[in-house]
């Protein structure tokens, strides 16, 4: 059975190496602050207690105010799984780090989130649009990205058989 | 009714080699030139064959229309895409001189030789002639040529070993 | 012979038309049974392939669906014998297109000359004793010049399409035509050393006459010839030209419409040259030991056509394609080798055979027992020589791991 | 000799990039010297969707995720909100579950074989082979559930129908053919010559390069790494079942194919099993039908016929998801294809594209 690594528990260790890197921890997730990411990251894969050389995937989440960045980390020796999280602050123009160098696997996905997040990755080897055509406006899974005519959101806004 | 038949056929061949071998030098498209030089292989190929030198024909077929055009095809292709008209180059001159000395000389053998008809028998089988001529007349200029040929094959090899 | 040699003995299709002709030159000018036996014979010629070729191709996806674990055709007309023919319709009903950057003179006539190497190889071939167009005395000869011509049509409909699926193929037609064309008349040249004459009805008689078929006493020959022969005619699974999963259709990805279907014709129109050829070199033509006195010999000729043809339909719902580098090896370093040897083995042969003189019927079967042996010890030794059979080309299976985490990468088991 | 390289372009439109994927390749006579892949031409933002629909909403569209492995996705999808919102599913839903999954294993694994034959230029034979296994599975699901290849069987909290009796009868007739038919096909197929030849020592993704660039599945186990969600991470009644992994040890072409031949092996014993240990019970328990998980974020996987499945769901306490992200692994899959194909020829990356096995509706979601 994969062991889920509490959050705090990683604070603590990359506390030890990297002051001041862990800007949050529960119990689920670490959230680490943007400048000292690749370090902690590269840590994260070369501990060998750790050991997280394989990165399950990279998801932006779009938190009204800022963007996060969810990276699912796996160790396939150990059989622990982590969850490091890194937030760009600036809603307009967001930006953090590129783990590609990190972790190859990082390469398309963060192509992924830039295109339909419009996170600017920096660093990442070869940052370009992968699912929409260059000049598409807008990324699309932006909350203020706004699918209908009119401005209005999509969907519902309750469902006709609650309550 | 023979000779009709024989007169009809060589001035259909004549037509058609000259005028394909006037095509390749005119044409401007290499591939339209290729082609044309093909069909000229061919048309001699046709004029042997009146003069019942049947294997002299099929060997021309084969070895000209069918080898040495597919080796003319292998440079086209090979040749960057600027090349593939029959532009003027620089060789036009010397070519022209070359073309002319060819042309003087050939038609000098013309002029000086005794065209007196041979009595022509019906036709006659050659190949088991050229194979015995071959193996026993001329096996000294047979075994050079295969050398040559091997030493030709092996020098290929060798100019684009990669190493 | 029971010949009667009557206009309606149909066993030799010659009869009716020697009668006719004899009726034209009695009645007409002097020239007129000259060009008349021309025109009934390519006429022939034609009206045996295109018919052939419409059921060949219902036949072939009938055979093809079989042995896919489906039916095939089965709608139009009774076992869908007819879907040739609406296929054919509808190809007329489509729209041709013609790119707008094509070589438009080269484009249009490439599909036009394809079926000239593959009816003008009917010419040389006997359907009968005497069924012969013009009984060419270099007949193996002109077979082999005939079919370099392939390749060049072949480059004209890839170069003209202005295509670079279309080059790709083209390039590799040519480069496989230059390889495959060596190993193939070194075999031809095989059949010629044992019979002594290049005319392909004098080899069928050779056969009637010591009434054995070549098959016997060239069995690599066969099948080396059978090899490059699919490679010539591209057909699967040596479709280097038009390998459809790599290079979309190769050298007739541009054409549409009946430009196509000449191709897909032309293709079907090659492979009945061969596998005549081969039946009429290897598979002693239209005798069958005596059958033929019975039976019409163009029946059985034809019998053994559609037999060999039957083996290019199995292959190819059988066989993986090689690569294209990978086919050009293997005619260099495995068929070249193998022809040469084969050459040299059967010319040794015949050297004994004529010098000391011995008779046919002791030295055959021998020299068949000797070649066969041959053929199968030098395939398999020439493959292990080149590494065939090594651990690099055996089946595996895979590990089977219970736990998780281990890595064995590189580990052989 | 210097010759001058030119651009292809593999796809969209062509037989063997298995939809609409294209290859952008820079050749130097037939050899690949540069690659890039272009995707998107079937993205339909399933993800922006999804928050706009209500949790049992968004199931069909996870049936059009990867449209071969519909049952997959759908469980992987209901994990992930049961996980949220702390649902339990009853044992004969588990298990119904483990049942479809494996079936559904089998018939993308057949589809993957096949068409990866299909790509060595096989005419066809081994495809169609493939398909008539395939035929019967989707029969079994269209029992189940009514559809055959966007199943929308699974629900938050169960399946949607529990198992009609004739499916029981069909299933352990299907299961009692299929290890002769799976030794047919590795008679037929992996002691072929030409397929050896063609795929031996073709396409290597190396161990090291594997797990970096967080490839999973078929492809990561063909690379030597013993990897498998449904024994490193159990979920459902994994943990009940006996069956191993098949991993290569070379890493090329030939390796995944065979790790595909023997999961064909392998699910067939978990289907066994499975069928024999299927307890009785309701199969899934009530759920609202407008589901209002706590707000959280949660990570569910499952080892999906092409490799590791993730939802990556995040609730906000409304009806809709406030984040619905797809690990898929068709495309994830596909990160180290320019490593892999470089100094290749285009035939041989037409095999080793073959060889990863995707779907572009997965692909480009």
């Amino acid at each position: 059975m994969s062991r889920a690594l509490k959050g705090t528990e990683l604070a603590e260790k990359v506390g030890r190496g990297f002051p001041g890197a862990v800007a949050e921890a529960n119990e689920q997730w670490v959230t680490v602050g943007a400048e000292q990411l690749v370090a902690v990251a590269t840590h994260l894969r070369d501990d060998p207690e750790l050991d997280f050389r394989y990165l399950i995937g990279v998801c932006g989440v779009d938190r009204l105010d800022h963007f996060e960045v969810v990276y699912q980390l796996q160790s396939l020796s150990r059989n622990h799984t982590a969850v490091l999280k890194t937030r760009a602050l600036d809603h307009q123009e967001p930006q953090v780090p590129s783990l590609a160098p990190v972790w190859q696997g990082a390469h398309l996905q963060e192509r992924e989130v830039y295109d339909l997040m419009g996170i600017r990755f920096e660093g990442h080897p070869d940052l370009r649009r992968i699912f929409l055509w260059d000049g598409f406006p807008g990324h699309p899974l932006r909350k203020d990205w706004l699918g209908m005519p009119g401005g209005r959101h999509a969907g519902l806004g309750k469902f006709p058989r609650e309550d | 009714m023979d000779d009709t038949g024989a007169v009809v056929a060589f001035w259909i061949l004549t037509v058609m080699t000259l005028g394909a071998a006037l095509m390749v030098v005119i044409v401007r498209n290499l591939l339209h030139a290729v082609l044309s030089l093909i069909l000229s292989f061919i048309g001699v190929a046709g004029l042997y064959i009146t003069l019942s030198a049947d294997f002299v024909a099929v060997t021309q077929v084969l070895i000209y229309a069918g080898a040495i055009s597919v080796l003319i095809l292998f440079a086209m292709m090979l040749t960057p895409r600027a090349a593939r008209d029959n532009a003027e180059t620089f060789l036009q001159g010397p070519a022209l001189v070359l073309a002319g000395m060819t042309a003087a000389t050939i038609a000098g053998v013309a002029a000086a030789t005794d065209w007196s008809e041979a009595s022509r028998g019906p036709f006659t089988e050659t190949a088991q002639a050229i194979g015995e001529a071959l193996l026993n007349r001329y096996v000294l200029p047979f075994e050079i040529a295969s050398v040559l040929l091997l030493a030709a094959m092996v020098g290929a090899i060798v100019l684009v070993r990669e190493d | 012979m029971l010949f009667l040699a009557e206009w309606w003995d149909l066993r030799d299709l010659g009869n009716p038309v020697g009668k006719f002709l004899e009726v034209l030159s009695d009645h007409g000018p002097g020239w007129l049974p000259y060009v008349a036996s021309g025109i009934i014979g390519c006429v022939a010629i034609v009206l045996f392939l295109v018919p052939s070729q419409m059921v060949i191709v219902w036949a072939e996806r009938r055979l093809i669906g079989r042995i896919q674990a489906r039916l095939g055709p089965n709608r139009t007309g009774p076992w869908g014998i007819f879907q040739t023919i609406a296929d054919t319709i509808k190809l007329l009903a489509k729209e041709a297109i013609t790119t707008r950057h094509v070589d438009r003179w080269v484009f249009w006539l490439a599909p036009i000359f394809i079926f000239v190497p593959g009816i003008t190889v009917f010419a040389v071939l006997p359907f009968g004793e005497g069924m012969v167009l013009a009984d060419l005395n270099v007949g193996v000869l002109f077979l082999a010049a005939v079919g370099s011509i392939n390749a060049i049509i072949v480059f004209m409909a890839g170069w003209s399409s202005n295509n670079k699926y279309a080059l790709l193929g083209a390039m590799r037609e040519v480069s496989m035509l230059i390889s495959y064309e060596i190993p193939q008349v070194l075999t031809l040249l095989g059949a010629v050393v044992f019979t002594n004459t290049m005319s392909l009805s004098g080899v069928v008689q050779w056969q009637d006459h010591y009434n054995t078929w070549l098959v016997f006493l060239q069995p690599l020959a066969l099948v080396i010839y059978l090899i490059s022969a699919g490679v010539e005619i591209n057909r699967s699974p040596t479709d280097i030209a038009e390998a459809e999963s790599e290079i979309v259709a190769g050298y007739h990805t541009e054409y549409s419409g009946i430009k196509f279907g000449f191709f897909y014709a032309g293709e079907y129109f090659a492979g009945f040259a061969i596998a005549a050829v081969v039946a009429s070199l290897y598979l002693g033509g239209w005798t069958f030991w005596g059958l033929e006195e019975w039976v019409p010999g163009w029946l059985i000729f034809l019998g053994k056509l559609y037999l060999v043809f039957w083996l290019f339909i199995w292959l190819r719902g059988t066989l993986p394609r090689l690569r294209a580098d990978q086919l050009m090896a293997f005619t260099w370093k495995f068929l070249l080798p193998l022809t040469l040897v084969n050459l040299f083995v059967g010319g040794l042969e015949v050297l004994i055979w004529q010098e000391n003189d011995l008779s046919a019927g002791l030295v055959l079967p021998v020299f068949a027992i000797i070649n066969l042996a041959l053929a199968v010890g030098l395939t398999v030794a020439w493959a292990r020589f080149l590494g065939h059979g090594g651990p690099d080309s055996r089946p595996r299976r895979a590990l089977l791991m219970k736990e998780v985490g281990a890595i064995v990468y590189g580990q052989e088991p | 000799m210097k010759t001058e390289p030119f651009v292809v372009n593999v796809g969209p439109q062509h037989p063997s990039t298995h939809g609409v994927f294209r290859l952008r390749v820079t050749l130097d006579g037939e050899r690949i010297v540069d690659a890039d892949m272009i995707v998107g031409y079937l993205h339909r933002s399933m993800e922006k969707l999804a928050e706009s629909r209500t949790y049992t909403q968004n199931i069909p569209f996870t049936d059009r995720v990867d449209y071969l492995a519909a049952m997959a996705n759908n469980l992987a999808y209901c994990m992930a909100v049961e996980k949220l919102a702390g649902i339990e599913v009853p044992p004969r839903g588990q298990f119904l579950r483990v049942i479809m999954a494996e079936l559904q294993r089998l018939a993308n694994h057949a589809m993957a074989i096949g068409a990866f034959l299909n790509d060595c230029g096989a005419f066809y034979t081994p495809f169609q082979w493939m398909f008539r296994e395939r035929e019967h599975i989707l029969d079994l699901f269209e029992m189940a559930g009514g559809a055959r290849l966007t199943v929308n069987y699974m629900r938050i909290g169960g399946v949607s129908y529990d198992i009609p009796p004739e499916f029981m009868p069909a299933a352990q007739a299907l299961l009692k053919e299929m290890p002769q038919r799976i030794s047919e096909y590795e008679a037929l197929l992996m002691e072929n010559e030409i397929l050896i030849a063609r795929t031996r020592n073709i396409g290597v993704l190396p161990a090291d390069l594997a797990i970096a660039s967080s490839v999973s599945g078929p492809v990561l186990r063909g690379s030597g790494v013993a990897w498998d969600i449904r024994k490193a991470d159990p979920y459902c009644v994994y943990d009940q079942l006996d069956f191993d992994i098949p991993v290569g040890t070379r890493g090329d072409c030939y390796d995944r194919f065979l790790v595909r031949m023997e999961e064909l092996r392998q699910s067939v014993h978990i289907l066994e099993q499975a069928l024999d240990m299927l307890p009785g019970g309701p199969a899934s328990v009530p759920v609202p039908l407008a589901l209002r998980p706590p707000p959280g974020e949660v990570y569910a996987r499952i080892e999906a016929p092409k490799g590791e499945l993730g939802f990556y769901v995040v609730s906000d306490g409304s009806p809709h998801p406030y984040r619905w992200h797809i690990r898929a692994p068709s495309f994830i899959n596909l990160t180290p294809l320019k490593d892999m194909v470089v100094g290749l020829t285009l035939a041989d990356a037409i095999i080793t594209l073959g060889s990863i096995d995707i779907t572009l509706g997965e692909v480009d979601r």
